[in-house]
């Protein structure tokens, strides 16, 4: 009599939209994050502008900012489910936790690209950096690559601190040393990509490929950890 | 079925007689002041041609600065008047829209300045810092009047803010002096009373800051009207919807 | 030795909430087909069975089966075929109410149709299934948390206080779609204090008194 | 005009959320010492009703005035002296029952001992009162938050399903503490879908129909 | 019959010991703010370690920290008040609302007190600066008044934000740009305090008259207003 169980995948599709869709309806992340990391980014241009530091640790701040924002979004990506104990509810209907997980993930990476559309664009403009063509491909990979990082470790440290209830303090002590890494190699292949400090576009692709691994591996270790990390 | 008890908002016209008026001579004056600043002007001895800037930049920063003061007095007569007047609210809304406006032509118009002179569109000095700041914050004035909730609390909020959004002014203006700045220091209204310009540029400058007085009165006094409008279709809305709730009950 | 005529089956289960035993030793063996009141004072533990017997909370010891599965083994298995109406709703209250109802149709492979069915059982008209939870009465959101579990077509319902916070209309339909399960072969555990109210539709009455179970005989 | 012996006065009283009417020209009188029943389908008006009577909402149209006091001009007046039960409970989840009694009996101003009192009369024993919220059962709350009410000694008691949630005991001790209220000179307005429960104890009943109001007359 | 309405101290004192009783029981902030700052000034240790960089911008990167953690902070405040609606109980109290906002404030100044010490002290271990008997007494002028203007603005903007529903967008556009100003002079005032780019200790003074005057008015401003800004 009960429905035959859906995919992973159909569950997966069903969380991402659902949570793009929140986001869409409620803007939090566009009207209140956004511009957070926005006048962060300001306000460390104002207190740095001079001889040229700023254009030197440019890198550094625009990778800071994601980190910052990628914390905040993990959080409001989770605390939609707790809200009304919806959590308990997608429990309940004992549906695959792998489906759960990369529905997240998937949202997360679209939600993290946006940022760093804006973040990247707003420091070509404040910080007065020049981008070649080549830098242009450089930064997109690195953009995709540390957000699938980023995001892979957000579900999973995100809904460890969301199943275990009031303990949401976890996150950023979990999350910021396990990307801490990501973080590192994205800001060297800015850096890179960015020409600063005698940086050569060629010394960004071996970050990349650090990037590329660390992805592969968080993604499959989340996928992996979920379900052992969230339920009962 | 028209519901509506006033004539159709759509079609009441946001102009009067008077209206058109300062219409007519604000288009004039802005054709002089075109002439003036492009080509009876003669060029600054260090700045060349890009000083004629100046004559949008400072009339816009400082009719930005009464458009904001305006808000604040309308606010504030709001809020002490015995009636409590709309009229009040929607003139410091008008007033803070427009001073947006003029505000943000300032900083185009600034950093077009800055390209021109110092190299760059944009440098963190503490005048354009604050500046900024001052823009933003009366972005967030506009924000606050669209919280929603009735006309009174809109208008109880956002005079609050205005009140206090004012006090930023006077911090925008002597940033140059607080800070070791870049900017421009005042160069017309010296803190000891000189005047220090070339006649006709004064004129000109002048003359701009007159005009660009008038234009933000030509604009607040329609944008007010149509607020008003706004409003009065809101209270239209209610009848309806009093109806349809009304019919739930059969 | 599971009975294939048994919903639900606990031997001594104890379960811990932090440290404290929100069940402790509690027995009980529901029949398929049954309609179960709970009933108890507050903090009892009336929840805490709900919730275990839906493979939210771990047991700590004793057994504890459903719909023949062994919760502490094939808990997945399990909760395929309960559904669950807690305290809470578990509504998204930036969705609407359809976008809600959508997205638990996307998870448990509920057809359109069913959807607009439940929807309108529920009385969720036009209006209602546009506005967003967060802008809905406390009743109205009740309604829209029922749909959902409408939908899912479970083979135990686990109810908790399900008539609290609708009205009359809301009341009798509740009922009726619990009759109409159980005719179809459902099995239903509600806890409540409307004793009046529940008891007139359970087919059995169980108390639970400091997190053990009493039982109250048939009505 | 207000008449000292009115509790509540409505005059054609329009309340909108967000530009939906919620109350649409609702007019009400409620004397002292009355308990009055408002029944009413899911959305009706019900909550929106009491949250005008206690100042939550402003008045779109129409007049209101409470205790005397014209909820336009007057408002603090009127809330020193209103006690509200709203769906929610309004207790910090972080703090234990006591604290959070302590807490608001430095708001309103009572003494340990009718802190001590309330409590144990809505059954907080020793373990519960060092108990967080967050960790109750949903009756547990819901006590605690009547006790909160209890110590405001309001003059005007507004409950929003007060039974719901509560068990048998519970229900008993809430309806007696109201009566003793009433019979000490306040006023009870209570929405309910219970209406065998809250009838008994109601001494007049209106309905809320699409945010107006329809009266059912004594019992 | 019922209570005689209770003084505006001492409603200002049940809410200030119930804030600070919650974190002191939740440890939200000590626990998942404090962390997250100090990880920032690391990463900044971390990014900016050349050429005495790092101690000219050391005042600049606490201050920032410390209005970061500001929002955080009071969002978090006024978080605990909706979480099950307590706002609209206090406000049904029918209380005075000078009470509400001064204990608000004076939670968040004790919170950010805390926040400060433990930045300033990190500053000094991780950007090897100097500080004398002096510069020590004019950072604990600088922070206190600081503190003073920070809190006062968050707790009235705060507000604001909370019992506009779902509005908690409005916070960081309303609060930055009027605390700017506080920022800056704490910022200027401590470089004197740190001694950095040839700043002598008497510099800051005159900042510390600008903060003494904002916290004032900021303050006196938050008193009046908020009781407008958070009712009805
Ligand atoms: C984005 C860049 C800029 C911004 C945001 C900006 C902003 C302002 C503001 C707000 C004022 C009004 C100040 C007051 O009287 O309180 C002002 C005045 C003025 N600005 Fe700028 N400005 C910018 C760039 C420039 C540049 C590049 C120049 C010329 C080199 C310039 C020249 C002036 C002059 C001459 C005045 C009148 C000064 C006085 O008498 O006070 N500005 N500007
Ligand atoms: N973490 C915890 N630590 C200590 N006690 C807890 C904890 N969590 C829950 N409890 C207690 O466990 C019991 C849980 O009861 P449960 O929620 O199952 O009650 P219930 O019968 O549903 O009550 P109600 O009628 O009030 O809904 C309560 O007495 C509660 O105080
Ligand atoms: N922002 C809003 N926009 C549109 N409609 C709204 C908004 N907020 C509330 N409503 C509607 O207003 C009505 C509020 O009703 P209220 O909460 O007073 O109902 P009630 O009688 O208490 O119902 P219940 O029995 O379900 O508690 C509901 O119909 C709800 O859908
Ligand atoms: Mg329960
Ligand atoms: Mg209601």
């Amino acid at each position: 009599m009960t429905h035959n169980s859906t995919s992973t995948i159909s569950v997966a599709r069903a969380i991402a939209t659902k949570d793009l869709r929140i986001e869409w309806r409620s803007k939090v992340l566009v009207n209140q994050v956004l511009p957070f990391a926005g006048i962060v980014m300001v306000l460390f241009a104002f207190a740095l502008d001079n001889d040229g530091i700023l254009q030197r640790v440019a890198p550094g701040l625009v990778w800071l900012a994601v980190l910052f924002s990628s914390l905040i979004i993990v959080q409001r990506t989770f605390a939609i489910e707790s809200a009304d104990n919806a959590l308990d509810a997608i429990k309940v209907a004992g549906v695959s936790s792998v489906g759960v997980f990369l529905g997240k993930s998937v949202a997360l990476v679209v939600q993290l690209l946006l940022f760093e559309c804006v973040l990247v664009l707003l420091s070509l403009v404040l910080y007065q950096v020049h981008l070649s063509w080549g830098g242009a491909v450089l930064l997109v990979t690195v953009s995709l690559l540390a957000n699938v990082g980023l995001a892979a470790m957000g579900a999973l440290y995100g809904g460890l601190g969301a199943a275990a209830k009031g303990r949401e303090t976890l996150l950023p002590l979990l999350l910021l040393p396990a990307v801490a890494p990501v973080l590192i190699a994205a800001t060297r292949a800015t850096e890179s990509a960015f020409r600063v400090g005698g940086a050569t576009l060629g010394e960004g692709w071996p970050w990349v490929a650090l990037l590329a691994v660390f992805g592969a591996l968080f993604s499959f270790g989340g996928t992996l950890a979920f379900g052992v990390l969230t339920e009962e | 079925m028209n519901i509506h008890p006033f004539p159709s908002p759509v079609d009441t016209p946001t102009g009067t007689r008077a209206s058109r008026g300062l219409g007519i001579v604000v288009f004039l004056s802005m054709v002089l002041l075109t002439l003036l600043g492009l080509v009876l002007t003669d060029e600054d001895v260090v700045q060349g041609s890009t000083v004629r800037l100046m004559y949008i930049h400072v009339p816009a920063a400082w009719v930005a600065y009464l458009a904001f003061i305006v808000t604040a007095i309308a606010s504030a007569m709001y809020m002490w008047g015995k009636q409590h007047s709309l009229t009040f609210d929607r003139i410091a809304g008008a007033s803070a829209e427009v001073g947006v406006i003029f505000m943000g032509l300032s900083l185009v118009t600034g950093s077009l300045w800055g390209r021109l002179t110092w190299g760059t569109y944009w440098q963190w000095d503490p005048r354009l810092t604050t500046t900024a700041f001052l823009f933003v914050t009366y972005v967030g004035y506009l924000a606050v009047r669209d919280l929603g909730g009735s006309h009174q609390q809109r208008a109880k909020r956002s005079g609050v803010v205005a009140l206090l959004a004012v006090l930023e002014i006077p911090l925008v203006h002597f940033s140059v002096v607080l800070w070791r700045s870049l900017h421009q220091k005042a160069s017309v209204l010296q803190p000891n009373g000189n005047v220090t310009m070339d006649g006709l540029m004064l004129f000109t400058l002048l003359f701009g800051v007159a005009v660009f007085t008038l234009l933000f009165v030509w604009m607040v006094l329609h944008r007010q009207r149509v607020l008003t409008l706004a409003d009065a279709i809101d209270d239209g809305g209610l009848e309806a919807a009093l109806q349809e709730r009304r019919n739930e009950a059969n | 030795m599971n009975g294939v005529d048994e919903a639900v089956r606990l031997h001594n289960a104890v379960v811990l909430l932090g440290s404290f035993p929100a069940l402790a030793e509690a027995s009980l063996v529901v029949k398929k087909g049954e309609i179960v009141l709970i009933s108890g004072a507050n903090g009892a533990g009336k929840t805490t069975l709900l919730r275990l017997c839906a493979g939210l909370v771990p047991l700590a010891r004793g057994e504890a089966s459903v719909l023949g599965f062994n919760l502490a083994t094939q808990r997945k298995e399990a909760q395929a075929h309960v559904g669950m109406l807690g305290h809470a709703n578990g509504l998204y209250l930036d969705l609407t109410a359809q976008e809600n109802l959508q997205f638990w149709g996307a998870v448990v492979g509920a057809s359109a149709r069913e959807i607009a069915l439940s929807a309108q059982r529920m009385g969720l008209h036009t209006r209602l299934l546009a506005t967003t939870v967060a802008k809905m009465s406390a009743g109205q959101r009740r309604r829209t948390a029922l749909a959902v579990l409408v939908i899912r077509r479970a083979s135990l319902w686990l109810l908790d206080e399900p008539h609290a916070g609708l009205d009359a209309a809301g009341r009798d339909e509740i009922d009726s779609i619990l009759r109409e399960a159980t005719s179809a072969g459902a099995t239903v555990i509600v806890a409540s204090h409307e004793l009046e109210r529940a008891g007139a539709l359970a087919t059995r009455r169980i108390e639970v008194v400091g997190g053990a179970i009493v039982e109250r005989g048939a009505q």
